[in-house]
């Protein structure tokens, strides 16, 4: 066996939430026998951003704010990789918005984790997007990222769990890396992952949290339903988990995820032949075409 | 010889008196068409350039278009020539007007020969030397459609030009064959009435005839394409990128072309997310670029040297415009490069490559694709509008002088055959081989934290300096394998002249100028921009009493960069500017060398 | 009367959808008597972003996809003016996008327009955030903004427009000025605005617009209501317009406006006295408490 | 005089046998406080701090943490003195350490005869000269919580430097009364346990006596501190920024002060936002500024460069931190000069100053904020990461040496009694002055576009080349405004030294340390690093053989752009360097000095 990068020791406080999604993305890929050279990791800035350092598979660490880019760059480019992007709410739901928003509409078959601590955590606490109003001064209203995915016309997977409860969170971490693998598009998860350190809201989330799939009326394949069903939800003051979105097997092409549109026979740039050799005839038709 | 103005036939009427005289012929013909956005003037001018090139002459077009998409002053220039130039000449020959606003912004363009063809249906020309048709009016009666007043006019400059009645409309043929039988029709319809009515104007016919070329073998491209081709035969097999002027047809022709060789091209929702997915793409060991101008450029300064210290591989195109902030998005400057050269917070390396004709980005964009996989750093492309946009004859590309090396990239086999795979293990040398991410056996930490060689985050100091000389080294072990200018004029010359990009063809054609009043120069064209290439400049300057930096710039950019690198040369340095949006006619360029000269003669 | 920059000649092609926004926003101003130096237009980059020159009242061409952080800045320094940011779909949905979702949180009292054309019409015609499946190539799903704007619990007044219609629009930006000025917060209008020049829809939306007003269970402080709504009508191969949010009077400051939160007294940076003579007192206490 | 290695008591158990010596008197001690994040070591810091300024003695902390939140090694240092020294003391009295670690990192810091304090409660220091007692455990013990290790470490501290032990209680209460009566009970005690046990080592009781000092006046602040208040004083009232070490605390002391003033903070989304939020406030009249450090900073190269073409005056503190990328977050390093003398594509002016102490901090933020509306254009203050965040003692701040001028911004009445008012008239001389949006009476234009006097877009190539130098002249016209560097050393001395920020503390120490050996030097500190201040730099540079430009980068950042600016003085450049993330201790610049000095003798 080659040496290579192997995971560092843990650098987040203890008690984070972020121990409980680093456990369950652990365990999911265990279970579902990926080779750790075949997942990606790609972590943004931030206490959470640095779980790709604690994980036995390749880690990127992006710029903060740009780990969706990077992560999609990725998969484009070899579409057989397993790619999750995992960061924090101010990595994800601040400077990272506009992207958050696209990958919902570029639909390419990555995972992506946000762990929501309502904070910044690395740089000590200020409020985040998902603040409450009153939280360090916050002003704002609370950003609320499942209720927003649910406004995209988007093939994808959506949920939202709670690292105190890992074993949903295990299960959903794995359904969203099968959806991925079946090559059915994006899935995007919220874990509500508390920070011990500046914002810990265990107890309180522990008791508001309820399981949305629970509610009459469920319907994880009609966006406005489960809209409904979560307004209601948060108006009376708890906060829904669960999956939210479960869209239904594709029946034609244009609801394929971005990967297989733009790449049908699966290669992609990173498999492709590139030497000079093997494309001389199509390369020569390409400039004869030119001028 | 040409008619002095009084005696110019200024409009159809005038012109029966006008005696006949042999016609010039013309090795060197510029051509300017005028007129409002819709005036169709691009179209002429492509039916001028192709009429041209079947002659064997070198052709060169340019445009002067706004940021708008219909209405407002447009105008677009062709010239012909036996010698390659790859420049507007000077003075324009003949300008084709649609309206005085058109008379009025070419007028100092024009030769004080030069010729006045316009379109009499709306108003009569303010220019001594004019001839009117009312083409609108003439194409609207016989055709229902006053549109095809531009094809009308192309009719009647192939008569003052005397151009080949079946070529002339062979060129029509090729234009318009893909639009439909009626386009095409019409089109041929509109080139008789045009020939038609300047055929009655005695003067009008064969005033000017055309010299004989013998290019004939040569593509006419634009640096934008040849960039495009030049990544495919690269390699290069992803794309992300966002529309920007001069920059938009890289990503276009890549849309076209690259879906045949497994490549993806992605338009970002910006420029942040472009050059973060190019990153990330070139992570799993793709040839991965994005191209830009200068605002979306500054936005990807936090990514490029993310790719620095990250140690990725990545190609950047900076379509250079006039800046800052939005600034003139159609215009032409060369202003990126202070910039670039110093380019993010913290400091990484990166090459600065620069092409100085459309033929060179073919090439220079393979180099850039081979040296940004081999040294594991981004590459900047500097290109500016008028390389990017305007259309030149080039020899056909030739496939014999591209190669594909990729000494930096580890298969599954070489991985397997490591005891340690460390993807920036430190070297004496060069980049550390990378596995790219997906290789069986090994995985990787890709960061743009300070790190050790396995990746991981680290704030030890001397892992810290070790690093920054492992990074930073780069820049003095690729010295040997970074393009080299290319020379030009006599190697005895004591004058210089130094320039990158578009410069190069007014700079070629100024130092002609310049020989033919005895003074002999020499061109540096510069292809490597960063690292300043001491080894190249340093005999270049020793070798010149002075060096002329031409540049479109205010601040001397080359200029300073050279200073800064090579400050002993300071005092034989002097700036030839320009920074009006335009681009450098070769006078402008001669006039301050032949000053100079005599100055110091005196 | 001073000479001061006044109105350019229009650029854009003839028929252009923006027309019908020029002339409603200028109807709507001079409706509500604003004095032309009151008020401010920040323009976007693009075709529509060059509203700003065409109108007269103070002009900003910010940045491309950086107009509401200009526009927020704006008022919050002097919360007095009346500030409208007005550009396209592919400066506020595509590198706008971040600052499209913060505005909605921030909740500063200044009207949005987007003229969307789903396209970009200045850089010659690509494909926007908005683009159908299939223009120029697109494959990725268009976003929808209404939806989205209902997705932020946020007070903001939101609508959407059809430039084939200018007296409703007309209506509409009256009352999304009058809501502005009355600082009750943030008001986004989208307006269906053709590009006659690379996408023209103006036959094809006429047809297909529908008024949500007008809808059975039509409640504009209701969002998941009118969310499915919304939903179902776009179901129906229709596109809804009319006022899909219209916040109740807020009854607790919580729901005020961001320039009031902040600026209780109304006076704002810009109109604060920072002559030292008048500030020396406060100043000697806040050095004192330094240290 | 210290005790031999040999002698010293490694662990209370050893100690009973040492002699008794007289008390060595300390007029410059330092003190480093190590351990894991969390260990408390930046309260013991500043406890000790707290009591050497009481003692009257010149005070500057530093720190050294991880970018993680709690864990890893974290350390920070007090230096207390009788003279004033803003800069860390190259070899340290003391160290607390609370394990292993926090020797071993620490031992390359440490002093021949230091000694290391420890907590014994979980390992035997390996280090000669200790002395361990388990606070952890009589803390623990004692008080049920052993978090209170630090203060009872304090505690042995007080005894082993002689404190006066009122005062060592005052400091405790002052800096816990706001934490609750159970706090400072609790702290109170722990300083009791530490000294008690302390106390029982006869060798540990007075080792050190404290000199007393005559600095009783200053006051102690951070640069970041400083710079939030001289924003205030100086009229400042908008502040849009994004969290990002080391610049956050700015904004944290803004959101504290402004709104006493009908002042704004927002906390933008990311950093375009802020930098944009910042331009639109400014285009109201506010005074307006935002801080960040690099990945920021790049983030916002655009937007500088807008407001540099657009002529709105803002104001940008950057905070350097170790780059590119992400970098060191928490580490020092000055290397975004270039990046920021280069910024952005295209040309516009902008000024760079940059303070030289905490204290310089303050009123270069009054100037800054003066000279940004005055002249229209982005100022950038450049901080560096110890500037930023290590407190130091400086006077009070003078609120008489503060001035608020504004003679670019019309009012009302006098818009009122213009003809015309155009935002961009050109001039021959500054800025036209400009009406804020809103000014009753006159609507503006404020555009990122090339644009003609009015504000209105313009391709036309003569307004173009005016707006150029109308916006370019800025740089002449400005010089005499722009703030002075300061000199210090001996006029006659022939070897000169520049640098600007926090290398100042350094640097003046480093010219003590010459001193004494013979070798006199002058320091010139820049406080205007762009535009290059020929005026002042080319007299200095006249007077001396050879500079030492001494800066925290890996290219000599501040030297190449002096090269680049003032070829002619290249040979007499030489630079002092350090990339590492740790700051300058005075003999890492006296040593090259020495070195050159001696050889350049031989
Ligand atoms: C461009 C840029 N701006 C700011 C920062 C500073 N920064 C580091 S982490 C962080 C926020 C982290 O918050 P979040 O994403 O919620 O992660 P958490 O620490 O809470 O897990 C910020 C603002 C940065 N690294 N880069
Ligand atoms: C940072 C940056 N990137 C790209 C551009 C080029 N650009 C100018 S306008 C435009 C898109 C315009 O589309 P939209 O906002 O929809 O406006 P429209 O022209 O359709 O009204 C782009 C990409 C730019 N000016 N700045
Ligand atoms: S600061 Fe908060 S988010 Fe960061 S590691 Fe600690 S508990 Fe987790
Ligand atoms: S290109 Fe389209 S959006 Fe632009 S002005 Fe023309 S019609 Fe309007
Ligand atoms: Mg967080
Ligand atoms: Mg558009």
């Amino acid at each position: 066996m080659v040496q290579s990068a192997k995971p560092t020791a843990n650098t987040w406080c203890p008690g984070c939430g972020d121990f409980g999604v680093l456990a369950a993305a652990k365990k999911a890929i265990l279970d579902l026998k990926i080779p750790p050279h075949e997942a990606v990791l790609v972590g943004g800035i931030g206490c959470s951003g640095g779980i790709h350092n604690f994980i036995d598979i390749n880690g990127v660490h992006a710029l903060h704010g740009r780990l969706l880019a990077q992560a999609i760059g990725l998969k484009l480019a070899n579409p057989q990789l397993t790619v999750i992007a995992a960061g924090g709410d101010g990595d994800g739901y601040a400077i990272g918005m506009g992207h958050f928003m696209h990958a919902f509409k570029k639909n390419a078959s990555i995972l992506y984790i946000v762990m929501n601590n309502e904070t910044y955590g690395l740089t000590k606490g200020q409020a985040s997007p998902t603040s409450r109003l009153g939280f360090e001064g916050n002003i704002e209203v609370p950003f609320d990222a499942i209720l927003t995915a649910l406004s995209i016309p988007s093939g994808a997977f959506v949920a939202r769990t709670f690292s105190g409860d890992p074993k949903t969170m295990t299960a959903v971490l794995s359904e969203a890396l099968q959806f991925n693998r079946d090559h059915r598009g994006y899935a995007f998860v919220e874990d509500l992952s508390p920070c011990v350190t500046y914002n810990d809201t265990f107890k309180e989330w522990r008791e508001k949290i309820v399981n949305i799939e629970k509610l009459p009326g469920y319907d994880p394949t009609d966006r406005s339903a489960v809209f409904r069903l979560c307004s209601e939800t948060m108006r009376a003051g708890k906060i829904p988990v669960g999956v939210m979105h479960r869209p239904p097997k594709p029946t034609d092409e244009s609801s394929n995820p971005l990967e297989l549109k733009l790449l049908p026979d699966n290669i992609g740039p990173a498999r492709a032949d590139i030497g000079l050799e093997h494309n001389l005839a199509a390369y020569r038709t390409l400039l004869a075409s030119a001028g | 010889m040409s008619i002095p103005a009084s005696q110019a036939p200024a409009h159809p009427a005038d012109t029966e008196s006008a005696q006949r005289r042999p016609p010039k012929e013309l090795a060197d013909v510029s051509v300017i068409v005028g007129g409002q956005g819709g005036d169709g003037t691009l179209t002429v001018v492509d039916l001028l350039g192709r009429y041209f090139r079947k002659r064997g002459l070198y052709v060169y077009t340019s445009r002067n278009t706004l940021s708008r998409i219909r209405g407002g002053h447009a105008d677009a220039n062709v010239r012909a020539c036996r010698d390659p130039r790859a420049a507007i000449k000077a003075k324009a020959d003949l300008l084709l007007a649609f309206d005085q606003e058109a008379i009025d912004v070419a007028r100092p363009e024009l030769d004080a020969d030069a010729l006045v063809l316009y379109d009499s249906t709306s108003f009569k020309a303010d220019f001594p030397n004019a001839l009117g048709f009312p083409f609108a009016t003439l194409a609207g009666g016989q055709l229902g459609q006053p549109i095809y007043k531009n094809t009308a006019a192309y009719g009647a400059i192939t008569v003052l030009m005397g151009f080949d009645d079946a070529v002339a409309r062979q060129v029509i043929e090729e234009r318009f064959k893909r639009r439909g039988a009626e386009a095409l029709d019409k089109n041929l319809k509109a080139l008789e009435i045009g020939r038609h009515v300047t055929l009655e104007v005695p003067s009008a016919v064969n005033r000017w005839t055309l010299a004989e070329g013998d290019a004939h073998e040569l593509i006419l491209t634009t640096g934008n394409q040849a960039t495009a081709l030049g990544f495919v035969v690269g390699g290069g097999r992803f794309f992300a990128g966002y529309p920007i002027t001069p920059a938009t047809e890289i990503m276009e022709y890549l849309m076209r072309y690259l879906p045949n060789y497994h490549g993806v091209v992605r338009q970002g929702e910006d420029e942040l997310a472009s050059i973060n997915m190019v990153i990330g793409a070139a992570t799993t060991g793709a040839r991965a670029m994005t191209s830009t101008s200068g605002p979306g450029l500054s936005l990807m300064t936090e990514g490029i040297g993310h790719a620095g210290t990250a140690e990725v591989g990545v190609l950047i195109a900076d379509c250079q415009r006039v800046g800052p902030s939005t600034g003139q998005p159609t215009r032409h400057e060369q202003s990126d490069l202070a910039h670039l050269a110093h380019l993010g917070h913290g400091e990484f390396p990166k090459f600065i490559l620069s092409p100085g004709s459309a033929e060179d980005c073919f090439y220079l964009t393979v180099d850039a694709l081979n040296l940004a996989e081999k040294w594991r750093l981004p590459v900047i492309l500097l290109l500016d509008q008028a390389l990017c946009q305007n259309a030149s004859t080039v020899p056909a590309f030739d496939l014999t002088r591209v190669k594909v090396e990729r000494p930096s990239v580890l298969s599954a086999e070489q991985v397997a055959k490591l005891d340690t795979y460390k993807q920036y293990a430190f070297t004496t040398h060069g980049p550390a081989p990378f596995a790219p991410l997906g290789t069986p056996g090994v995985t990787s930490q890709i960061t743009g934290n300070e790190h050790d060689e396995w990746g991981h985050v680290s704030v030890n100091p001397v892992n810290r300096h070790k690093m920054m000389e492992q990074r930073m080294g780069k820049l003095l072990w690729a010295r040997d394998e970074l393009p080299r200018p290319r020379y030009f004029g006599q190697k005895e010359a004591r004058v210089g002249l130094v320039g990158y990009g578009s410069t190069s063809g007014p700079i070629l054609e100024a130092m002609d100028l310049l020989d033919t009043e005895g003074i002999v120069t020499k061109y540096l064209q510069a292809r490597t921009l960063f690292p300043v290439q001491q080894e190249t400049l340093g005999p270049f300057l020793d070798s010149v009493d002075y060096a002329f930096i031409v540049e479109h710039n205010y601040t001397g950019q080359l200029a300073r960069l050279i200073r800064e690198e090579m400050p002993q040369y300071h005092s034989k340095l002097r700036s030839i500017l320009k920074y009006d949006g335009y681009s450098f006619r070769a006078p402008d360029i001669a006039a301050p060398i032949r000053e100079a000269v005599h100055g110091s003669k005196r």
